[in-house]
């Protein structure tokens, strides 16, 4: 039987998902308990007990001198920023991408502008954001929104030129202003594409958000991992790299979840 | 500038530094802005070079830097800068180290891990000098952040860096590392200061005496070896992810000058010019002044007794002993 | 004065003319089915009809009134596919019949109510009460294809243009489609246009049957002339069509219907 | 009549377009005018003038110290870690891409994995990924692999899968073995998909290098950027955010273009 | 014993019977075509057919051979769409149906030259010979059937199976497909299963036309029975059909054809 019409089993499928992840924590524990072996203070590569008693006190032990409890402090100061930044995109690339795929003259404006500012690379303006927005807040989301609103603008701009001229015309026939076409026919089908996008920028956001952390910040996932960086704590960073993981995948699936409950009729077939 | 009430002072960490942490939490700062009728906000940020941007582009009225980077950011930039407080000199907290057995002289050829164009940099360079090599002799400089310097000694393409603490006591635990040159060889040549806005100090010399008195209380505690200095100096230990006799070692390679009279002293004696000109000279042979400069002397450096080193009529960085002399005084 | 008026209509895309010369005169409560081959300009004809283009020369007028500059309640229209809103339900797409056209595109509280009933009796009409509530996506093409209709009918438009509405739609529901249509035409009196690719579909609805093609055709350049009615055949005694032809020199041509 | 029905004309057209480009480069001379009437010294803003004589300079004159024009070495640094950074990710997207859309076995195996891969945030791991592979180039190209290939594969992969199953049955009718549908109907058919996955990937691989050169490195555009930004040199990381634009712009358009040259079919319709 | 047997077939997707107690003996070179309900399982009986299946229950044999794991060079087949390979020129299709046999799936050198020659002979016995270099989205939708049906046939299938082959063209091109077809069925005498909507069709191409629809019915459940064949008619009178049918205490039942 060819390859391709092979399909495994309900045993050999459970076992197969879990192989790579088996593997890799496999490779880890080898390749510690060498370095461990060698030299047992090695920070490099703790042992998975230590990096689970490091998870354990980061989740819950306060810090000795404010008594807070860092992670839980950098996770909502990261989240914030991620909010807003998020939020901020989000709305300007809703508001433009509905504008330039609607009418001609707002097109005409845009597009080639966003065509050109998309290609510049945020990061290489990360030291003219900070000077322009300073150190604060406003230059982490700053660098968020600037990073992703291109790419949504975009991608919302096709999508709302991607709906049927068909049913533009009618709205029309039916006496629709533009305002009335925009808000009740082209929004409302906009909406869920608007949570794809916000999916697809959720993680170039993550890293423009650590990227500017770890450069000022007092606060924050990012600005932890490359304080840490510098004792090669990595038990520390391990755990918030994993954390960060945990968080990016959780959002991915509300945001899926919330997709199939806000627009019933994109699931609908039938 | 103007006459005005609130100020705004950026500081980073570094053994020298951690002072303006502890004035700022302990209230000293407040009891001394209170006294002259000022709010004195100190801030500290976690990305140094960043820190004196801000204070170039008009964020800070201060900023705590080493004479090199104020002398090629803000003074270079237009910004005129005075040392307001001159608080320390590196003297073995900047080091080079390699791995395994390696002299000065050994290093043709090696690349160099390091902060370029920082102090680390200047240190590389004031080493060669003494064993007859320029960098060119070198196999490559590689600008590599001082956040990864620990992780990237312990890879193995990495032979060489040069790099100051608390990286300096970490990596050297490696039984491997062998510090060969740190800056206690130039002793007083990496000087660390607070510099404030020469304008703004000219127009608010409470400003200047608001600083100038909180940062002098604190090093007399800090000197005193009572409980309550100790207890200041684990705060800042804490602060500087050490402990206490971490603290005190780096401190130990730190040239503090805990007396106003040992700060005046430095300041006007007369090693100061020399150097600022091999620092000018360092900077301009980088290209770090920019390309309007036309020679080292683009910048010029104004001292105590009015001398001058530089271009006189481009004037932009000023050592000046007017609010020390008060603190010496016991006039604040 | 005829209620329809078309007087030498042209429409060129760039260079290239799809339609010339274009004359016709339709009365109030006429059915005209458009036939011709693929890409010879029906849609285009119809766009301009429905004023979502203005013809390159030429002007239509419904009633005597000033050429549309672009399309609104007087015109409705059905598309084979995508002529309803797929986010609403079926209700919510027949109130937008009426509510698309006040400032904030849709009605609140009492007005609200009253438009859903209105709506209700509508549906109850085009036999769709029982899936009311229901999203298009779940309805079969035939029941989508009918909401369209619903839903235009509600603007009051004065004509109705329909470009193969049921070219989608396998035998059978197309037949019943059919029966649907007339009845509703029947208890209008609508004028409408129909663009179908079915001779047979065009003969039994229409009461004038128009046959876009070219005129003239050059073999090196097929683009480079536009199409215009060649035939308008009077299709009212049911089946039994006389022919008029609009260009008389066209009696002979052999590839006209060929298509 | 309606906003979205008005058109501008030609001439309007190409005002339109130039307007947002005029009205950025307008508010840049003004601030820029305004900070060196204050300190003509201030490096913040140089005035555009300046930023040419600079640019003229960096793209003719060599270093003092070695004579090499640094721009084009730092170009040539970085486009090569951009190259093999892409062209591994790239390879490896499209074998294991394949894999997965036609392989039940593949599939199982890999998309969990992925999925989670594809959501540990690359800039964290930034970190370890010095520590395994050295300060080196391979550091770098390795953040860009790791940065943009989760997404490739996962792109690769749904196109893969949505190659119409007809086709994949019609192959077998025809006797294909899984490795010739593999190549002659699958291969074919994703490639055109390939560059389109490159040319969305190349935003985020510009991204990971500037990154990775900030962080260690001797040569390279971000390098570059990161390290004038010690001296505020302005003037010269405005003229290299512009080069990396233009270069970005570039190869955006190479790609549609290669893309279009090579696989005529995708254009083709009647 | 007939060419094709198919024995007491069951097929279920998950909980959900789709066909059920399917038996059938069809003779080589005869035209099967199968009509019934949408969704009633007709496409199921042709993966079944096809093998790209394999039934929950029961075996379809193909002269008296070990039921097929997979499908294979001895059944073809052509889709609706996506029957043709649209990065590959016309021209190379019909290779394609040699080629994809042999380990790297394309010939080189003197073999490809001759499979180019033998191509262009089968180009020009299925009307294509004029577009041997074009790509098929560049053909008309006949065209591209055409194709689909001369690739299949490359590959000397010994029962080819086809999947509403023209359910996406006009009536005019689908007219000239029958013709198309039924000459190529002459020529090879080839055991033909054909699914279609459209009954005239089906009677039309076919020799016996099977309907597919559920004998059992819970109005409640309509999902808790699967579909079998009902009906088995004798097409081969030319449109004069005699029924025959397979389940006898059908004979009464109201709703078989009624879809
Ligand atoms: N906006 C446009 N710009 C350029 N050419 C167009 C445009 N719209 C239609 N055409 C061309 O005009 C010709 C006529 O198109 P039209 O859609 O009116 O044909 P049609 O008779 O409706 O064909 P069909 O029966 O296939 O629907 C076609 O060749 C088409 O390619
Ligand atoms: N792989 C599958 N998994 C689950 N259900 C399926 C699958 N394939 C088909 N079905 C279901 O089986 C039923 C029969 O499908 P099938 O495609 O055989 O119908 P059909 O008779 O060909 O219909 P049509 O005339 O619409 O093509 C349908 O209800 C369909 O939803
Ligand atoms: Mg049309
Ligand atoms: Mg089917």
């Amino acid at each position: 039987m060819r390859l391709i019409n092979r399909k495994p089993g309900r045993a050999a499928s459970a076992a197969l998902v879990l192989l790579p992840f088996a593997a890799v924590a496999l490779t880890y524990v080898i390749a510690s308990d060498i370095r461990l072996a060698a030299n047992p203070a090695d920070k490099l590569l703790p042992a998975p007990s230590h990096i689970l008693e490091t998870a354990q006190r980061l989740f819950t032990e306060g810090d000795k001198r404010s008594g807070r409890i860092l992670l839980w402090h950098d996770t909502l100061a990261s989240l914030r920023r991620l909010a807003f930044g998020v939020g901020i995109a989000s709305l300007s690339a809703l508001v433009l991408g509905m504008a330039i795929g609607l009418l001609p003259y707002a097109r005409r404006t845009f597009n080639s502008f966003i065509g050109v500012v998309s290609m510049v690379p945020p990061l290489a303006v990360l030291p003219i954001l900070f000077i322009i927005f300073g150190l604060g807040e406003t230059a982490k989301v700053a660098l968020i929104v600037v990073g992703i609103t291109p790419v949504m603008i975009r991608d919302l701009a096709n999508r709302t030129l991607e709906i049927p001229h068909e049913m533009i015309v009618k709205a029309e026939t039916l006496g629709a202003s533009s305002l009335v076409i925009a808000l009740r026919v082209v929004l409302p089908q906009i909406l869920p594409r608007l949570i794809s996008s916000i999916r697809l920028a959720l993680g170039p956001a993550w890293l423009f958000l650590i990227a500017a952390e770890a450069i000022a910040a007092e606060l924050g996932l990012g600005y932890r991992i490359f304080l840490v960086r510098r004792y090669l704590a990595m038990d520390v960073i391990l755990t918030y790299v994993i954390w960060i993981t945990l968080l990016a995948f959780v959002m991915d699936y509300a945001l899926r979840l919330l997709s199939r409950r806000l627009f019933p009729w994109t699931g609908a077939s039938l | 500038a103007e006459q005005k009430t609130d100020f705004k002072l950026a500081w980073t960490i570094y053994a020298g530094w951690m002072p303006w942490g502890y004035i700022e939490t302990s209230g000293i700062m407040d009891k001394w802005a209170d006294k002259y009728g000022i709010t004195v906000d100190i801030v500290q940020l976690n990305d140094y070079v960043e820190s004196i941007n801000q204070y170039t582009a008009g964020a800070f009225d201060g900023v705590t830097a080493t004479n090199m980077d104020a002398l090629s950011i803000p003074a270079g930039g237009g910004v005129d800068s005075t040392a307001l407080i001159v608080g320390d000199y590196s003297n073995g907290n900047d080091a080079i180290i390699v791995k395994g057995d390696v002299g000065l002289a050994d290093l043709a050829g090696k690349s160099v891990n390091l902060v370029e164009l920082s102090v680390s940099h200047y240190l590389l360079a004031r080493a060669l000098e003494q064993v007859d090599l320029s960098e060119a002799d070198l196999g490559a400089v590689i600008n590599t952040s001082d956040a990864d310097m620990i992780a990237a000694f312990q890879t193995d393409d990495v032979e060489v860096v040069v790099t100051w603490n608390p990286l300096v006591s970490t990596i050297l635990e490696d039984p491997g590392a062998t510090k060969v040159y740190d800056s206690s060889d130039i002793p007083g040549e990496i000087i660390d200061c607070l510099f404030v806005n020469t304008d703004t100090l000219a127009d608010n010399p409470a400003f200047g005496k608001a600083v100038t008195g909180a940062w002098y209380e604190t090093m007399a505690l800090m000197a005193s070896g009572t409980p309550e200095g100790d207890a200041a100096l684990s705060e800042m230990a804490e602060a500087s992810g050490t402990d206490l006799e971490g603290y005190k070692s780096q401190l130990a390679a730190t040239a503090m000058f805990y007396t106003p009279k040992a700060a005046m002293e430095f300041t006007e004696g007369a090693s100061l010019q020399t150097t600022m000109v091999s620092v000018a000279n360092f900077l301009f042979d980088k290209g770090i002044l920019g390309e309007g400069a036309p020679s080292p002397d683009y910048v010029g450096v104004a001292y105590p007794d009015g001398a001058t080193t530089g271009d006189a009529g481009n004037v932009n960085l000023r050592y000046d002993t007017t609010y020390v002399a008060m603190a010496v005084d016991g006039t604040l | 004065m005829s209620f329809v008026q078309v007087r030498n209509v042209f429409q060129t895309y760039g260079a290239r003319p799809i339609l010339e010369r274009v004359n016709l005169d339709v009365d109030e409560g006429e059915f005209v089915s458009i036939v011709g081959a693929s890409g010879c300009g029906k849609s285009t004809f119809l766009r301009l009809l429905l004023a979502q283009e203005t013809p390159s020369r030429g002007a239509i007028r419904i009633d005597g009134n000033q050429p549309a500059e672009e399309p609104g309640r007087e015109r409705g229209v059905v598309f084979q596919r995508y002529s309803v809103f797929p986010h609403m339900t079926v209700r919510e797409n027949i109130v937008a019949g009426e509510s698309f056209a006040r400032p904030p595109g849709r009605f609140f509280g009492a007005a609200r109510k009253a438009a859903q009933a209105r709506a209700d009796e509508t549906l109850d009409r085009i036999g769709l009460s029982h899936v009311a509530g229901a999203y298009p996506a779940t309805l079969s093409g035939g029941m989508q294809q009918r909401l369209a209709i619903g839903q235009a009918l509600v603007a009051r438009p004065r004509i109705l243009l329909l470009d193969e509405p049921f070219g989608a739609l396998d035998p059978g529901t197309r037949l019943h489609m059919h029966d649907f249509l007339m009845e509703l035409r029947r208890q209008t009196g609508m004028t409408v246009f129909m663009v179908t690719h079915d001779l047979e579909e065009g003969f039994k609805l229409g009461d004038r049957v128009l046959v876009f093609d070219k005129t003239r055709w050059d073999p090196d350049y097929p683009d480079s002339y536009g199409a215009t009615i060649t035939y308008d055949f009077d299709a009212r005694n049911n089946g039994i069509p006389f022919q008029t032809p609009t260009t008389p020199d066209l009696l002979e041509d052999p590839h006209v219907l060929s298509a």
